[in-house]
C-alpha cells in the first residue's frame, strides 16, 4: 500500500516548497509547518514502505520519458534504508530550524530551500536509473548552492556558495561524461545483439547497466567507474575535490547540519554503492576509491586539529568520515565483494545520525554564544547541560568507542554506533591488507581514527569545559531545539545494535536485483585480537591526549601555533587549497590568462584589427583618397576620358584581340 | 588621293583637337577644339562614302554639322550665362562642384 | 487548416502597419499585443493539430508568384520549423509585455517587433528558396532600427556592422542558391525556386569542388547568423548597444534562424556534397571552439550583457556540434537546444535590462548586492542563469545532455571537449551572480527600484516554461525527432556516418 | 508605314511645340499649367506603350519597335514624368517654364529615338537631342553658378564623347560601307577575318567611350557627380535616372549585337570596367556629404552593376540589366526628388539657405516631413538591394546570370566578379544607413512641414513602382526577357 504511493516521498517535499515559497510568509513560523509535514509524510511513507517489503520485495515503477529515457522508482534494501534515514534525520533537523531560525526574516524562503533539498536527495535515493540519478543529484547541488548562500548579502557566503557549487560541478562533468561513455556501451552492447533490453526496461536503468556489465570492454568499464567516482568525489568532499565543504559552513548551521549528515554529502558514497556491481567488475577502480577513501580520511583529520571554528573543524571531520565510507567501498569491496555495501552503508546512516547531532548541538552553542570561535568559548557545561551531553555522546560515537566483547565470547558488545560501524570498516581494510599485503589504506585508517579521537574531544573540551572566554549570557536553548538532539542521541547510542540485522538485509540488496557479483572467494580470516582492539585504542588515546592538552591543560600548544611553525601554517592554511583553487586555477589562470587572452583576440584581432581596421577604415581611407581624383577642372575630365580610352585598348588587347 | 591620307588627316584633326582639350583654358577654344574633332569624323564619313560608293556617310555628315551647329550655339549660351554670372570663362577657375 | 499560415504571417503585418499609425502608446501596444496573440494563439492550433509521428510536411500552402522563374509562395511545416514557429510566436507577445513600458516612439518600437515576427515566421515556414531568402533579408531591418533608435551609446556602429554583416552573408548564401537553382533548372528544364527540389537536385553536380563551393557558401550564411566563431563579432556589439527587447528578439529569433538553416538545408546537402567527411568535421570544429570560445569570452566580460551575449554564442555551439553529429537524437537534441535557448536567453536579457533600467549600469564590478532591493529580479534571474549553465529540470539541460550523450557515438573527442566547457560555463554565470547580485549592496547606486509586475509577468512565463520543457520535452522534441531520424537516415544511406 | 507605332514620339514632338507656342501666350504666373499639360502627354504616352506594345520597323529600318524598344521607353517616361510632376513644385515661381517643359519633352524625344534606333545615323540623332536638351536642363538656373558649371561640365564632356562617338560610327561605316546596324552585324557575320582588324577595335573603342559616357562607367564618370550635384534636383532625377539608361539601351543594341557577330572576347575587359566602376562609385560615395553627390556616386555603382550584363551577354544577363536599369529609374528618380523636396524643406526654413542637400538636412526628416522620408528609405533599401523591391530583382537576376555563367564555364575570375559585386553591395549599405539613421534616429532640426501635393505624387508613385515591381515582377521580366531575346542572345 505504501509502496504505491512511494513517488509522494519525493513529490510531497516539492509541493512543500513551492507552496512554503510563495505561501510562506503568511503562515506561521514562515510556513515551516508545510515542510515538517511533508517530510514526516515522506518519513511515514518510507518506513511503510520498508515494513513492506522487508525482508526480500523490491518496489519498481516506471515511466517512459524522452528519447528512450525514463524516470522512475527503484525502492530496494539500499534505497530504503537511506529513505527512512534521510527523512527521519531531516525531519528532526526541520524542527529544529524552527527555534533556531526564529528570528531570521527570510524564514520562508529557508524552509522552502530546505524541503527542496530534502526532495532532491530523496530523489536521488529512489531513481531507478542513472539520468534520474544525475538530475536529482544536480538539484542537491542546486539547493546546497541556495542554501550555503542563504544570508547571500554576506560577501563570504556568496563567495562559498559559488565554490561549492562550480567545485562539485567539476565531479558532476565528470559524472556526466561518465554517463555519455555509459551509453555509449550499452548502446554498443544492445546494437551489437550480445545482450537485449527486456521489454520496459530503459537503457540507462540500473538493472538493464548491471545486467550487460559482463558485455562492456573492462576498459571502459574502469573508465565510466572512475568517472562515476570522479562525481562521488566532489558531492562527498573527497580529496581534491574537498575544498568547498569547509567553505559551505556560511550557511545556516542547520544547513550545515543537513549537508553533512542527510542530504548532500552522502549522494556521493551512495553514488558508488549504487553501481557496486559496476566497480566490482572493475576492481582496479576500487583500489582507487580505497586510496582517495583512506587518504582523505587521513588528510581531513589533520586539518581538523587546528580549526578553531567549531563548525570547520565538524566539516573536516565530516570529510574524514566520507573517506572512511569510501574507504569502506573500496577496501573492503575488493576483500569481500558486495558485503562492503553493507558496511559502508551501516556507517553512512550511523554517520548521518550522530553528524547531525554534532551540527545541531554545535548550532545550539552558536545560537547560545553567538559566535563559531571555539577559542571564545569554555565552560559551558553548566549551562547548557543537554547540549553538552548530547554532544559528548556524539563525540564519543565518532570517535568510535566501545567494548568488542562479542570477541570474548559475549553476544554482544558494547558500544556506540560509530564504534560498530567504524570497526567494521577499519577492519575491512584490514582484512584487504591481509590478503594483497597492501596496508596503506588500513595505516590511513587507524592513523586517521586517532587524529579524530583527539580533534572531537578537544572540541568538546574546549567548548564545554574550563572557564568561559567570553563574556556572553549563555543558556541552553528552547525544547523545540534540545528535543531532536535527544532523539538523535538516542540513536547515535544504540544504533549500532542493529548492525548485524542491517548487514543481512542491505547484503542482498544486489541479488535481489539479480546481480551476481564476484565475491571474494575463500573464508575471511578472523582478526586477530589487537586487530580488533586498535581502533579503540586509537580511540581512547586520543581521548587521553586531549584530556591532557585541552581539559588538564598540562601542555601549553600556544608555542606551536605561531606562523612559524611550518606544520600549522601548512594546516591552518588547510594545505593551501583554497587559495590554489580559487585565486590561481580560479581567478590568475582561468579568468585572468585564458579569458582575458581570448578577449584579446577577440577584441582586439579578430573584431578590431580584421573588422574594423582592414575592412572598415580601408574602405573610408580609399574613399577620401580616391573622392580627391574628382578635381572639379573639365579639362582633366577629358584626360581621363582620354586616358580611359588608352585603359580600354590596353585591356582589349588583354582580352586577346 | 587615297583613302588612307584621308583618315590620317581625319586623324590628326581628332588627336589635335583631343590635345586642345585637355590643354586650353579658355572655354571658347574649347568649344573649336571639339568643332575640330566633330569635323574630323566628318572628314572621316565623306571619305569613306566617297570611296564606297555609298551616299550614306554623307547624309550621316549632313546630319552631324548640323548637330554640330546647334551644339556650338549652345555651348556658347551657356558659357555667355556663366560669363555673366562669374566674370570669367577660364575653365581653371570653374570648379565650385568637385570631390 | 489550409491558409493559416498565411494568416498566421499577415496578422503581425497589418498589427505592424495599424500600429504605425497608432497615435498613443496604449493603443499601440494593445494592437501589438493583440495581434501577436492571435498568431501565438494560431500557432498553438497548428501545434496542437501537428502530427508528430510524420516527417513529412504539413499545413502546406502554394500561391503562384513569380512563374517564369519557378517562384512560389510556398509555406509549410514540419518537425525542423514547428517548434521554431511556436518559439517566435511565444517569445514576441511575452516581449511585447515586456516592454509595456516603452516611451519613445512607442507606435513605431512595437510596429517593429511585429515586423520581426513577420520576418522570422516567414523564415521558419517558406519552402520556396527565393521566399525564404526574401523573409530572411527583411528580418534584419527592424532590427536595424530597433538597435539604432532604442540603442545605447555605440548603436550606429553596432547597428550598422549588424546590419553589414550578417547582409555579406546572407548575399553569399544567396550565391549558392543561384547554384542550386541554375543546377536545378538545367535538369529538369523547368525553373523552380522550390527548396526541396533544388536540394534534391544539388547531389547531381559533377563537380565535388563546386558542390563543396555551395556547401561552404551556404554554411557561411547560416553560421554567421548564429553565430559562430569567428565569424561572431558582430554580436557581442549588437547586443550591447541593443533595447532589451531588441537583444531578446536577436537572440531568441534571429540567431534561431541560423541553426535552422543547418537542418532545413545544411544536413540534407552534407551527403552529397564533395568531401563530406571533412566537412562534418569542420562544423565540429566550429561547434566545439564557439562553445569554449563562448565560454571563456563570457568570463572575461565586464559588462553582463555582454556576459550573456557570448554565452549565446556558447549555447548555439551546441546546436553546431549536435547537427554536426549526424544522430538521429543528437540532431534532435540540437533542434531542443534552439527552442530552449529561445526561451532561456530571454530571461537573461530581460534581467540585463532590468538591471540596466534600475541599476543604470551593467557594468558587474559596478553593481553588487542588488538582491537586496531586488529580489524578485534575483529570483528570476537566478532561474535563469540556472538554466543557462544546463541545470537539470530546466529545458537547457535535456538539450545539452542529449547533445552530449549522442554525439560521442561519432565524434567523441569534441564532445570531451565541449565537457570541458560546463564547468567554465557554470562558473561565468555564478560568478557574476556573486558579484552583481549578492554580496554586500553597493551603496553607490543609490535606491533602486525592484522589476515591474509587467517585466515579471513575462520574464515569470518564461521561467514556467522553461521548467515545463525541461520536465517534459516530449510534445516539441517528439516532432524533431521524427524529423531528425529521417535526415540522419538520409545521410546514412550515403554512407557518411556508419 | 505604320507611324502608329511612332505615336509617342510623335505627340510628344507635337506637345513640346505647343508648349512654347503656349508659353508665349499664358501669363507667367499660370504657366503652370503647362507642367500639368506635359504630365498628361507622357501619361498617354505610357499608357500607350503599356497598352500596345507592337512591334515593327520604320523609315527604312533606321527606326524599330520591339520589346527592347518599348521597355526602354517605358523606363524614360516613368522618369520624365516623375521629374515632369515634381517639376510642377519645383519650378513653380521660374518664369521660363515653357522652355523648360518643352526642353524635357524634347529630351525624353531623343532618349526614346535612342531606344528605337536601328541604324547609327538615327542613333547618333537621338543621342544629341537628348543631350542637348539636357545640357540646357543641367544648365537652367542662370542665376546659379553651380547649375551653370555642371552644365558647363556636362557640355564639354557630352560634347567630346559625342565627338569620339561619331569617329567610332565613322570608322564602323567605313569598314561595313553601312549604317544600319542589322547590316553591320551581317557584313562582320560574312567576314570574320574584316572583324579582328585594329580598326575595328579602335572603332568599338570609341563607340565604347561614347556610350561609357553616359552610363558614366569609370573612367567616363568623371561628369557625372559635378552635373548631378550641380543641376536642379528634378533635372539630376532626369539625368541619373533617365538619360543615363539611354548609354545602355545603346550599348545593347550596338554592342550586344556587334559583339555576337564579331566574337571579341571583351569579356574580361567589361568585368573589369564594371568592377572599377562599382568598386569606385560605392567607396567614394561613403565620404560624401552632399546627399545629391552621394546619389551621383550611388548612380555610377549601379551602373556597374548594370555594365556586368556585357560581361556574359547571355539572355538573362541583358533581362537582369534591362529590370535593374528599371529599377534603378524608379529608385533614382523618385530619390532625387525626395532631395528636392529637403532642399524645398531647407529653404522653406531659411531663404538663403546653401547646400540644401548636405546630410545635416536630412536630421529627423521621419518627423518633419514623413512621406519622404519613408519613401527615401524604401529607395535607399531598394538601390541597396534589399527584398521585396525592383532594386532587389533586378540584382538578383544579373547576379544570378553571371553566377550561372561562372558556374557553367567553371570560371573562377567570374566567381571573383559576383563576390565582389556582393561585397559591394554589402558597403553601399553603409552610407545609405547612415542617411536613414539621419532621417529617423536624430532629432528633427525644425518644424514638420507640408510636403507639396506634385512632389508626393511624384515619390509616392515612385515607391510603388519601386515595391511593385519587388512584389510582383513576373510581366517585367517577361518583357525583359523578350527584350533580350530581340538582341539574339541565348
Amino acid at each position: 500500500m505504501f509502496g504505491d504511493y512511494a513517488a509522494l516521498i519525493v513529490l510531497l517535499p516539492v509541493l512543500a516548497f513551492v507552496l512554503t515559497l510563495f505561501l510562506g510568509k503568511k503562515l506561521y513560523s514562515g510556513g515551516a509547518l508545510l515542510p515538517i509535514a511533508a517530510i514526516a509524510g515522506s518519513f511515514i511513507i518510507s518506513f511503510g514502505t520498508f515494513l513492506e517489503i522487508y525482508p526480500d520485495k523490491t518496489i519498481q515503477q516506471s515511466l517512459s520519458w524522452f528519447a528512450g529515457m525514463n524516470i522512475g522508482i527503484l525502492i530496494d534494501p539500499l534505497a530504503v534504508v537511506m529513505l527512512m534515514m534521510v527523512s527521519f534525520v531531516s525531519l528532526l533537523i526541520h524542527i529544529y530550524a524552527v527555534g533556531y531560525m526564529a528570528h531570521d526574516p527570510a524564514k520562508p524562503r529557508y524552509f522552502a530551500e530546505t524541503s527542496l533539498f530534502t526532495a532532491a536527495m530523496l530523489g536521488v535515493i529512489l531513481s531507478d536509473n542513472i539520468l534520474q540519478f544525475f538530475i536529482a543529484w544536480e538539484l542537491v547541488g542546486l539547493c546546497s548552492y541556495l542554501l550555503i548562500g542563504f544570508w547571500y548579502h554576506k560577501p563570504s557566503a556568496a563567495a562559498a556558495a559559488k565554490k561549492a557549487f562550480l567545485v562539485t560541478r567539476v565531479g558532476d562533468v565528470l559524472f556526466l561524461a561518465g554517463i555519455v561513455l555509459l551509453y555509449f556501451n550499452m548502446s554498443e552492447v544492445v546494437s551489437s545483439r550480445a545482450f537485449s533490453l527486456e521489454p520496459g526496461s530503459f537503457i540507462l536503468q540500473f538493472k538493464s547497466m548491471f545486467a550487460a556489465i559482463p558485455h562492456i570492454p573492462p576498459g571502459q568499464l574502469t573508465l565510466i567507474t572512475l568517472l562515476f567516482f570522479g562525481g562521488a568525489v566532489g558531492k562527498s568532499g573527497q580529496f581534491p575535490l574537498h575544498g568547498w565543504l569547509p567553505d559551505a559552513m556560511e550557511g545556516p548551521t542547520t544547513v550545515s547540519a543537513l549537508i553533512h549528515a542527510a542530504t548532500m554529502v552522502t549522494a556521493g558514497v551512495y553514488l558508488v554503492a549504487r553501481t557496486f556491481p559496476m566497480f566490482v567488475a572493475a576492481p582496479n577502480s576500487l583500489l582507487v576509491v580505497a586510496y582517495i577513501g583512506g587518504f582523505t580520511a587521513l588528510f581531513a583529520a589533520t586539518m581538523g586539529l587546528v580549526m578553531n571554528d567549531i563548525k570547520r573543524v565538524l566539516a573536516y571531520s565530516t570529510v574524514s568520515q566520507l573517506g572512511y565510507m569510501m574507504l569502506g567501498l573500496g577496501a573492503a569491496g575488493m576483500a569481500i565483494g558486495a558485503g562492503a555495501v553493507g558496511i559502508s552503508m551501516f556507517h553512512l546512516i550511523s554517520h548521518a545520525f550522530f553528524k547531525a547531532l554534532m551540527f545541531l548541538c554545535a548550532g545550539s552553542v552558536i545560537h547560545a554564544v553567538g559566535t563559531n570561535d571555539i577559542r571564545e568559548m569554555g565552560g559551558l557545561f553548566g549551562k547548557m547541560k543537554i547540549t553538552a551531553i548530547t554532544m559528548i555522546i556524539a563525540a564519543l560515537a565518532l570517535a568510535g568507542i566501545g567494548i568488542p566483547l562479542v570477541n570474548f565470547g559475549i553476544p554482544f558488545s558494547i558500544g556506540t554506533s560509530g564504534f560498530f560501524s567504524k570497526d567494521a570498516i577499519i577492519e575491512g581494510a584490514f582484512a584487504y591488507g591481509e590478503q594483497t599485503g597492501d596496508l596503506i589504506p588500513y595505516v590511513f585508517a587507524i592513523l586517521a581514527a586517532l587524529l579524530t579521537s583527539i580533534y572531537i574531544f578537544r572540541l568538546w573540551f574546549m567548548t564545554f569545559t574550563g572557564t568561559p572566554r567570553s563574556e556572553r549570557h549563555a543558556h541552553e536553548s528552547p525544547n523545540v531545539m534540545t528535543r531532536p538532539l535527544i532523539i538523535l542521541a538516542v540513536f547515535a547510542l544504540f544504533f549500532g545494535y542493529t548492525q548485524s540485522g542491517f548487514y543481512g538485509y542491505v547484503d542482498k540488496n544486489f541479488e535481489l536485483m539479480g546481480v551476481e557479483m564476484a565475491v571474494h572467494e575463500g573464508e575471511a580470516v578472523p582478526p586477530s585480537i589487537i586487530i580488533v582492539f586498535m581502533p579503540v585504542i586509537v580511540g581512547v588515546l586520543g581521548f587521553l591526549i586531549s584530556y591532557y592538552i585541552y581539559y588538564q591543560r598540562k601542555l601549553d600548544v600556544s608555542k606551536f601555533i605561531t606562523s612559524e611553525n611550518p606544520v600549522y601554517k601548512l594546516l591552518i592554511n588547510r594545505y593551501y587549497e583554497p587559495k590554489l583553487a580559487s585565486d590561481i586555477i580560479g581567478v590568475k589562470l582561468t579568468h585572468n590568462v585564458v579569458a582575458q587572452s581570448g578577449e584579446f583576440v577577440d577584441r582586439k584581432i579578430i573584431d578590431g584589427l580584421i573588422i574594423d581596421n582592414i575592412i572598415g577604415r580601408t574602405a573610408f581611407k580609399l574613399g577620401e583618397v580616391m573622392r580627391r581624383l574628382q578635381t572639379g577642372v573639365v579639362q582633366n575630365y577629358a584626360a581621363v576620358i582620354i586616358l580611359g580610352i588608352g585603359l580600354l585598348v590596353i585591356l582589349l588587347m588583354l582580352g586577346g584581340v | 588621293m587615297s583613302l588612307y591620307t584621308y583618315l590620317l588627316i581625319a586623324a590628326i584633326m581628332f588627336t589635335v583637337g583631343a590635345y586642345g582639350i585637355i590643354t586650353q583654358r579658355s572655354g571658347i577654344k574649347i568649344l573649336m577644339c571639339i568643332e575640330l574633332m566633330l569635323n574630323s569624323a566628318n572628314l572621316n564619313l565623306v571619305a569613306f562614302s566617297s570611296f564606297n560608293n555609298n551616299s550614306t556617310g554623307q547624309v550621316f555628315a549632313l546630319f552631324s554639322i548640323a548637330i554640330a551647329a546647334a551644339e556650338a550655339a549652345i555651348g556658347f549660351a551657356i558659357l555667355v550665362a556663366l560669363f555673366r554670372v562669374r566674370d570669367t570663362i577660364n575653365l581653371d577657375n570653374i570648379n565650385i562642384l568637385r570631390w | 487548416m489550409a491558409g493559416f499560415i498565411s494568416l498566421m504571417i499577415l496578422i503581425p503585418l497589418i498589427g505592424a502597419i495599424i500600429t504605425f499609425l497608432t497615435r498613443t502608446r496604449e493603443q499601440a501596444r494593445a494592437v501589438a499585443f493583440l495581434t501577436s496573440g492571435i498568431s501565438l494563439v494560431i500557432s498553438l492550433v497548428l501545434f496542437m493539430r501537428f502530427d508528430s509521428s510524420s516527417s513529412q510536411v504539413q499545413f502546406q500552402e502554394l500561391y503562384p508568384w513569380i512563374s517564369s522563374l519557378g517562384i512560389n509562395l510556398k509555406f509549410g511545416l514540419d518537425g525542423i520549423g514547428m517548434p521554431l514557429v511556436l518559439l517566435s510566436t511565444i517569445v514576441i507577445p511575452l516581449t511585447i509585455i515586456f516592454a509595456w513600458g516603452e516611451t519613445k516612439q512607442a507606435n513605431q518600437f512595437y510596429g517593429l517587433i511585429l515586423l520581426e515576427l513577420v520576418g522570422v515566421l516567414g523564415v521558419f515556414t517558406s519552402l520556396d528558396f527565393f521566399v525564404f531568402y526574401i523573409f530572411w533579408e527583411i528580418v534584419l531591418i527592424p532590427m536595424y532600427f530597433l538597435i539604432s533608435i532604442w540603442g545605447g551609446p555605440r548603436k550606429d556602429y553596432a547597428a550598422i556592422k549588424f546590419f553589414i554583416y550578417t547582409h555579406v552573408a546572407s548575399l553569399v548564401m544567396l550565391l549558392a542558391i543561384f547554384s542550386l537553382f541554375f543546377n536545378a533548372w538545367q535538369l529538369t528544364g523547368t525553373p523552380s525556386f522550390d527548396m526541396f527540389t533544388l536540394l534534391k537536385n544539388y547531389q547531381v553536380i559533377d563537380s565535388p569542388l563546386l558542390k563543396d563551393a555551395i556547401f561552404l557558401a551556404l554554411l557561411f550564411g547560416f553560421i554567421v547568423k548564429m553565430p559562430a566563431v569567428p565569424f561572431h563579432t558582430w554580436l557581442p556589439d549588437a547586443h550591447v548597444e541593443a533595447p532589451t527587447a531588441g537583444s531578446v528578439i536577436l537572440a531568441a529569433l534571429l540567431l534561431k534562424m541560423g541553426g535552422y538553416g543547418l537542418f532545413r538545408v545544411i544536413l540534407p546537402l552534407l551527403p552529397y556534397s564533395g568531401s563530406p567527411g571533412y566537412l562534418v568535421t569542420l562544423m565540429a570544429i566550429i561547434g566545439v571552439v564557439s562553445i569554449l570560445y563562448g565560454t571563456f569570452l563570457a568570463l572575461a566580460q565586464r559588462d553582463l550583457k555582454k556576459m550573456v551575449a557570448y554565452s549565446s554564442i556558447s549555447h548555439m555551439g551546441y546546436v553546431t556540434l549536435g547537427a554536426a553529429a549526424l544522430i538521429p537524437l543528437s540532431v534532435s537534441g540540437a533542434m531542443y537546444q534552439q527552442f530552449s535557448h529561445g526561451l532561456i536567453t530571454c530571461v537573461l536579457f530581460m534581467s540585463c535590462g532590468v538591471i540596466q533600467h534600475g541599476a543604470g549600469t551593467r557594468i558587474i564590478g559596478d553593481l553588487g548586492g542588488i538582491a537586496k532591493h531586488m529580489p524578485k529580479l534575483a529570483f528570476l534571474m537566478l532561474a535563469g542563469f540556472l538554466a543557462s549553465l544546463g541545470l537539470p529540470g530546466m529545458s537547457g539541460f535535456i538539450a545539452e545532455f542529449l547533445i552530449l550523450i549522442n554525439s560521442y557515438f561519432t565524434l567523441p573527442t569534441f564532445v570531451i571537449l565541449a565537457l570541458f566547457g560546463i564547468v567554465f560555463t557554470a562558473g561565468y554565470h555564478l560568478w557574476a551572480m556573486q558579484r552583481a547580485v549578492f554580496g554586500t549592496y553597493n551603496e553607490k547606486l543609490g535606491h533602486i527600484h525592484d522589476i515591474a509586475t509587467y517585466e515579471m509577468v513575462s520574464m515569470a512565463i518564461l521561467v514556467l516554461l522553461v521548467i515545463y520543457f525541461g520536465l517534459n520535452p516530449n510534445p516539441v522534441l517528439n516532432m524533431m525527432t521524427t524529423n531528425a531520424k529521417q535526415l540522419v537516415e538520409f545521410v546514412s544511406l550515403k554512407g557518411v556516418i556508419t | 508605314m505604320n507611324y502608329a507605332l511612332l505615336a509617342p514620339e510623335i505627340l510628344l514632338t507635337i506637345l513640346a511645340l505647343v508648349v512654347i507656342l503656349l508659353g508665349l501666350l499664358v501669363s507667367d504666373r499660370s504657366k503652370n499649367v503647362l507642367g500639368y499639360l506635359s504630365a498628361a502627354g507622357l501619361i498617354a504616352s505610357l499608357v500607350y506603350i503599356i497598352g500596345t506594345k507592337g512591334e515593327g520597323s520604320l523609315f527604312y529600318n533606321a527606326i524599330v519597335v520591339d520589346p527592347l524598344s518599348q521597355i526602354f521607353k517605358l523606363i524614360f517616361i516613368i522618369v520624365s514624368l516623375l521629374a515632369v510632376i515634381a517639376s510642377i513644385s519645383y519650378f513653380k515661381d521660374n518664369r521660363n517654364q515653357d522652355e523648360y517643359y518643352a526642353l524635357l519633352l524634347l529630351a525624353t524625344v531623343g532618349m526614346m529615338v535612342v531606344a528605337s534606333a536601328n541604324d547609327l545615323i538615327a542613333l547618333f540623332v537621338g543621342f544629341e537631342l537628348a543631350s542637348m536638351s539636357t545640357y540646357v536642363l543641367a544648365g537652367f538656373e542662370k542665376k546659379n553658378p553651380a547649375s551653370l558649371e555642371a552644365g558647363l561640365k556636362y557640355f564639354i564632356i557630352g560634347s567630346l564623347s559625342s565627338a569620339l562617338m561619331l569617329f567610332g560610327m565613322s570608322l564602323v561605316y567605313g569598314i561595313t560601307g553601312s549604317t544600319n546596324i542589322p547590316a553591320i552585324v551581317e557584313y562582320f557575320r560574312i567576314n570574320p577575318t574584316a572583324a579582328i582588324t585594329t580598326l575595328n577595335v579602335i572603332a568599338l573603342i570609341f563607340l565604347v567611350a561614347g556610350f561609357a559616357f553616359k552610363m558614366a562607367l569609370v573612367p567616363f564618370h568623371m561628369w557625372a557627380p559635378d552635373t548631378y550635384e550641380g543641376s536642379p534636383t528634378v533635372v539630376s532625377a532626369l539625368l541619373a535616372a533617365g538619360s543615363k539608361k539611354m548609354g545602355f539601351v545603346a550599348a545593347f543594341r550596338v554592342l550586344v549585337l556587334a559583339l555576337v557577330a564579331i566574337r571579341i572576347d571583351v569579356q574580361m575587359a567589361f568585368a573589369i570596367l564594371a568592377v572599377i566602376t562599382m568598386t569606385y562609385g560605392n567607396i567614394v560615395a561613403i565620404s560624401q556629404r552632399s546627399i545629391k553627390r552621394m546619389l551621383a556616386y550611388s548612380s555610377i555603382a549601379q551602373a556597374g552593376y548594370i555594365s556586368l550584363a556585357f560581361v556574359v551577354t547571355t539572355q538573362l544577363s541583358i533581362s537582369g540589366g534591362i529590370l535593374l536599369a528599371l529599377g534603378h529609374a524608379l529608385m533614382k528618380g523618385g530619390a532625387f526628388i525626395a532631395v528636392a523636396v529637403v532642399g524645398y524643406m531647407v529653404l522653406s526654413d531659411n531663404k538663403n539657405a546653401r547646400n540644401t542637400d548636405d546630410l545635416e538636412n536630412f536630421a529627423g526628416l521621419g518627423k518633419r516631413a514623413p512621406i519622404t522620408a519613408f519613401s527615401l528609405f524604401i529607395f535607399f533599401l531598394a538601390l541597396a538591394g534589399i527584398p521585396p523591391s525592383a532594386g532587389f530583382i533586378g540584382k538578383f537576376v544579373l547576379f544570378y546570370s553571371v553566377t550561372v555563367e561562372a558556374v557553367r564555364q567553371a570560371s573562377t575570375w567570374l566567381l571573383l566578379v559576383v563576390i565582389i559585386a556582393i561585397l559591394n553591395s554589402a558597403l553601399s549599405i553603409y552610407y545609405y544607413a547612415r542617411v536613414i539613421r539621419y532621417m529617423y534616429v536624430l532629432p528633427p532640426t525644425g518644424e514638420k512641414i507640408k510636403e507639396p501635393a506634385p512632389y508626393v505624387i511624384a515619390i509616392v508613385l515612385a515607391v510603388i513602382g519601386t515595391i511593385g515591381i519587388g512584389l510582383y515582377p513576373e510581366p517585367f521580366i517577361r518583357w525583359a526577357m523578350d527584350a533580350a531575346r530581340v538582341l539574339g542572345v541565348s
